[in-house]
């Protein structure tokens, strides 16, 4: 029905209505090449998002070249739904960090819920086990109510994704500043053990291999999530609330156990998570990757609401769902699989050999668009850069030295700042210690998790100051690594390896390119220095409002190894006598 | 002795309680599914904490109807040990195996902490190891732990010495009377809302948690002579 | 077809933590007015036509799952509608 | 003095876990014929009379409390009772 509604091709071109789905006048150019065709209203919602920064990195991929990615450890490298690393006896450690800023911003606890949500099938899209979840939370001043809320809110999200699942919620950390006032940040990060025979890949390949269905319903929200979460906020952002999902922790529990189980079979060739721009990302991506195209038959796909259109299935970013590819002949097995856990897996379609990405809806074709085009050629900008007049300016000031005239005094009235109080109120909710295996629970420099079955435990962080950042991104990117890495090392461990989320505001403003090339600067020579390789990240542009950027706030997670749980250190101090040391400068 | 860990979908402290009665415990245990009709060959059952069927609705309200908790009230009826951790004591709440309901945490905020208990009844299955009035730490990790029964009950309970943790202290959740944990009359079936399970190991930061297992084994070990 | 609507309500003598931390919200925001607030919930059901009793039926799953007797009341209204 | 009764349902597009969930248990225990289950709140407020317009006061604490307006929906009823 809302079918006929759909504008034409023509009036596409002629009305300019991709502008509105985040397209350029270039990109549109481009579209219609590669087509030798116009593309119709599906095709155009299809390219739009999957050239939005958030799934292209069009804007950030020259400057992501820059990290070092590689060391004789590493299994996985950026790229897929997150990096490994080994750590001895068959066994490697699985993570990523990813931002939901846009979302929270609009719906606090869903928003922050399903952050929660996608950066856990991320890691076990992998075939790794969750075993830990960090976050990263950055608000305006707490004197608003607004903030208040938001706050509040966030921190029940993420409380109550985690919780659902079983997975700890074992570290984290919240700054707040008059900068992240509109735009508050939502970073979750996922910590995952597999053995190394486990290691899944996105990739769809084999010419007749089913491509099946998994996970909750296709409804119409969070339709053009993807393009929402490359845009400035503005007052309009309201009027978009439609865009924003629900999760259902219960399905993610049930999603998880299933896909740990059908890793281990062979009947399975792929699997990717539905994320942004989920059913056109997870397809056009892994039959990019693997060398195939797929067609599929939308009639097939499970959907919650009646009358669905091709162009908001495809859009549709409902949660909890992923994309398999299975061997033909052995659907029946993974069929059974599933209905173990109660779940419904569907074939909706299959592998081609001819690198399309072809779409079936009421027997007809409704698109048809070469894989590559939307995922490995997706344009990539070189956007100018520049030094922005405050950065001199600071660089001329002298130094500052506060004069201090009661020490108690400005000592309490620190401690007394949101920022560097103590965060019990935010971790008490969390469930941090599920799964019986953390040894140090939040509240110390990093935390400590066992791993069952060996002497070993992994020591997790996330960092960043951003205030650092801001004054010289180059230096501040330095800072955030090494502190970072200070907190593993605190705790007994040997840092492995980093993820990080990059957040920025508009690219398209010189002076926030410069920050955000600066600062991935500094971040890759500690981590050479350290030998500590980017494996995975997360790239959230746009973080503005009315104008107004955040501070420039790349955020480290990072994970090391205690080689022995008896090296295992904490904060605190733990008798009266012992002497106190200071190293360092 | 052999343990049954019951498995609902959503269940997510199975694998703690699993670790606990297999590793630090050292007795025999197995993960039954929730559709099992089953648990004659098991000598004690353990319902663990999570959220069972997302705890929509009402925590434990679905599970209770799963196929395998026909088999726990057969268990309960023959006098077999059956232990319902948080999720796993909502549960039984639900399914009538214990008397009253829970509410909403005070705070209406979920809560995971260390907190302080006093055994207020040492005389049953579960804590003969335990002193008279011990106070022990065991964690707390739930968002639904506001006990509530009304006045007869709680009269009846506190007569029949059912009453058998109280918070000591600061209460965690705004339970009635400081309740923690309960047994029901004939003392086979404890519910409890702090993670017993979870204080098995010092190394996590307390073991207070392991002589409750252990209770469970000298009774059976007392009940069951067993002829060499 | 019936269009079911039912209102599931704590007890009376039951504490409502939920309402009262509503209700403190609310004078924060200067609604002094409020006096009492109770949350309860409200559950809209679509039930095919069989030939079991609608009203039956529908008391039947309010005993069983929908409320929690021990500390709640519930009511409801049935409906009936016509499908085109 | 007023007697307020305020229905929050979900959006009809948003997802509902909870109705899902207990369409399930409803059918696993046999009622087949329920087709949908769609969970909301139900709220009583006890207000007093004050200078202020019932009806604004009523939907400006559902705009700004009662109902997350970007996924639910609200409505009220307002009922006057004289206080003996
Ligand atoms: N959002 C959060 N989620 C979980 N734990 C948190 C969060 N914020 C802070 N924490 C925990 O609180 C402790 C103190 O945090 P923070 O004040 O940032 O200290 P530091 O500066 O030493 O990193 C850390 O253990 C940290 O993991």
């Amino acid at each position: 029905m809302s079918l006929l509604l759909e504008p034409t091709p023509t009036m596409i071109k002629e009305e300019k209505l991709y502008r509105e789905m985040g397209l350029t006048d270039e990109e549109f150019a481009m579209i219609e090449k590669i087509l030798g065709r116009l593309p119709n209203y599906t095709e155009t919602g299809i390219f739009s998002v999957m050239w939005s920064e958030h799934c292209s990195y069009k804007n950030s991929k020259p400057v992501l070249k820059k990290f070092p990615t590689e060391g004789k450890h590493v299994l996985q490298g950026p790229g897929e739904g997150a990096g490994i690393v080994d750590i001895g006896d068959g066994l490697a450690v699985a993570f990523k960090i990813e931002s939901h800023n846009h979302p929270s911003a609009i719906e606090p606890y869903q928003g922050a819920a399903t952050g929660v949500g996608g950066i856990i099938r991320d890691v076990f899209s992998m075939g790794a086990r969750p075993i830990a979840l960090l976050n990263s939370l950055r608000f305006g001043e707490l004197t608003s109510p607004r903030v208040k809320y938001l706050f509040e809110h966030v921190v029940a999200g993420i409380a109550g994704y985690g919780n659902c699942v079983g997975i700890p919620t074992v570290g984290g950390e919240v700054q707040f500043d008059a900068a992240y006032e509109g735009n508050p940040l939502v970073n979750a990060m996922c910590v995952g053990i597999i053995r190394h025979e486990d290691i899944q890949r996105g990739i769809a390949s084999g010419v007749g291999n089913t491509v099946m269905y998994v996970g909750a319903k296709t409804g119409r929200d969070g339709i053009h999530g993807a393009t929402f979460a490359s845009e400035e906020l503005t007052e309009q952002s309201e009027a978009k609330r439609p865009a924003v999902q629900v999760g259902d922790p219960f399905m993610e529990k049930l999603l998880l156990e299933a896909c740990l189980e059908v890793v281990k079979s062979d009947a399975l060739v792929g699997i990717q998570d539905m994320g942004a721009a989920g059913l056109t990302s997870s397809s056009a991506e892994m039959a990019s990757k693997g060398g195939f195209g797929i067609e599929m038959n939308l009639d097939l796909v499970p959907q919650r609401e009646a009358g669905m259109t091709p162009y908001e299935m495809m859009l549709s970013e409902s949660q909890e769902r992923m994309l398999l590819v299975v061997k033909q002949g052995r659907e029946q097995e993974i069929y059974e699989l599933f209905a173990k856990y109660g779940l419904e897996a569907k074939a909706i379609g299959q592998v081609t050999d001819d690198k399309m990405l072809r779409l079936y809806f009421r027997g007809e074709v409704v698109a048809e668009i070469p894989v590559d085009a939307l995922a490995k050629d997706a344009p990539v900008y070189h956007k100018p850069s520049k030094e922005p007049a405050y950065y001199r300016e600071f660089q001329a000031m002298e130094p500052y030295v506060p004069a201090v005239s009661n020490y108690e005094e400005t000592l309490l009235s620190l401690l007394a700042q949101p920022t560097i109080a103590s965060k019990e109120w935010v971790y008490q909710q969390y469930d941090y210690m599920v799964r019986t295996n953390t040894v140090v629970a939040p509240g110390s420099d990093a935390a400590v998790l066992r791993i069952r079955g060996t002497n070993k435990a992994l020591a997790m962080t996330t960092d960043c100051n951003s205030r650092y950042i801001y004054l010289d991104p180059e230096t501040g990117g330095k800072i955030a690594v090494a502190e970072a890495a200070r907190n593993i090392v605190c705790s007994g461990a040997k840092p492995l390896a980093i993820t990080d989320c990059l957040n920025f505001g508009n690219p398209e403003k010189p002076e926030i390119f410069w920050q955000l090339e600066k600062a991935v600067d500094g971040m890759s020579e500690v981590c050479r220095v350290l030998g500590t390789p980017v494996i995975s990240g997360n790239v959230s542009l746009y973080n503005e409002t009315n104008g107004e950027a955040i501070y420039p706030t790349p955020v480290i997670g990072m994970v090391g190894l205690v080689e022995d749980i008896r090296h295992i250190t904490t904060q605190t101090f733990q008798q009266a006598g012992d002497l106190i040391y200071v190293i360092g400068e | 002795m052999k343990f049954a860990v019951i498995v609902f979908p959503g269940s997510n402290c199975d694998v703690d309680m699993y670790h606990a009665i297999a590793d630090e415990l050292g007795e025999e245990v197995e993960y039954v599914w929730h559709d099992a009709e089953n648990l004659d060959r098991f000598d004690a059952i353990l319902l663990p904490g999570g959220f069972s069927y997302g705890d929509y609705l009402r925590s434990g309200a679905i599970a209770r109807f799963s196929n395998v908790m026909k088999a726990v009230k057969k268990a309960a009826d023959e006098g077999k040990p059956v232990l319902g951790v948080c999720n796993g004591f909502q549960i039984l709440l639900e399914a009538g195996l214990l008397p009253g309901a829970m509410r909403r945490n005070n705070s209406l905020k979920f809560i995971c902490r260390p907190v302080s208990l006093r055994v207020e009844n040492n005389e049953t299955m579960f804590t003969s190891a335990y002193k008279q009035g011990e106070v022990i730490t065991i964690p707390i990790a739930h968002g639904e732990g506001n006990y509530y029964c009304d006045e007869q009950t709680l009269k009846r309970l506190i007569e029949n010495r059912q009453i058998v943790f109280r918070y000591h202290g600061e209460n965690p959740n705004g339970s009635l009377d400081d309740i923690a944990g309960i047994v029901n009359e004939k003392g086979n079936v404890l519910g409890m809302m702090p993670h017993p399970e979870r204080a098995v190991d010092s190394l996590l930061g307390s073991a207070d948690g392991l002589k409750l297992f252990q209770s469970i084994v000298k009774y059976w070990r007392e009940t069951h002579v067993v002829t060499a | 077809m019936y269009k079911v609507k039912v209102y599931v309500t704590l007890r009376e003598s039951v504490l409502d933590p939920q309402g009262t931390a509503v209700k403190g919200a609310l004078h924060s925001l200067s609604y002094k007015e409020v006096q009492d607030v109770r949350i309860g919930k409200f559950m809209e059901l679509v039930i095919e036509k069989s030939e079991r009793d609608i009203d039956v039926l529908v008391r039947e799953m309010c005993e069983k799952l929908l409320a929690n007797t021990v500390i709640e009341d519930y009511r409801y209204e049935i409906e009936e509608v016509v499908v085109q």
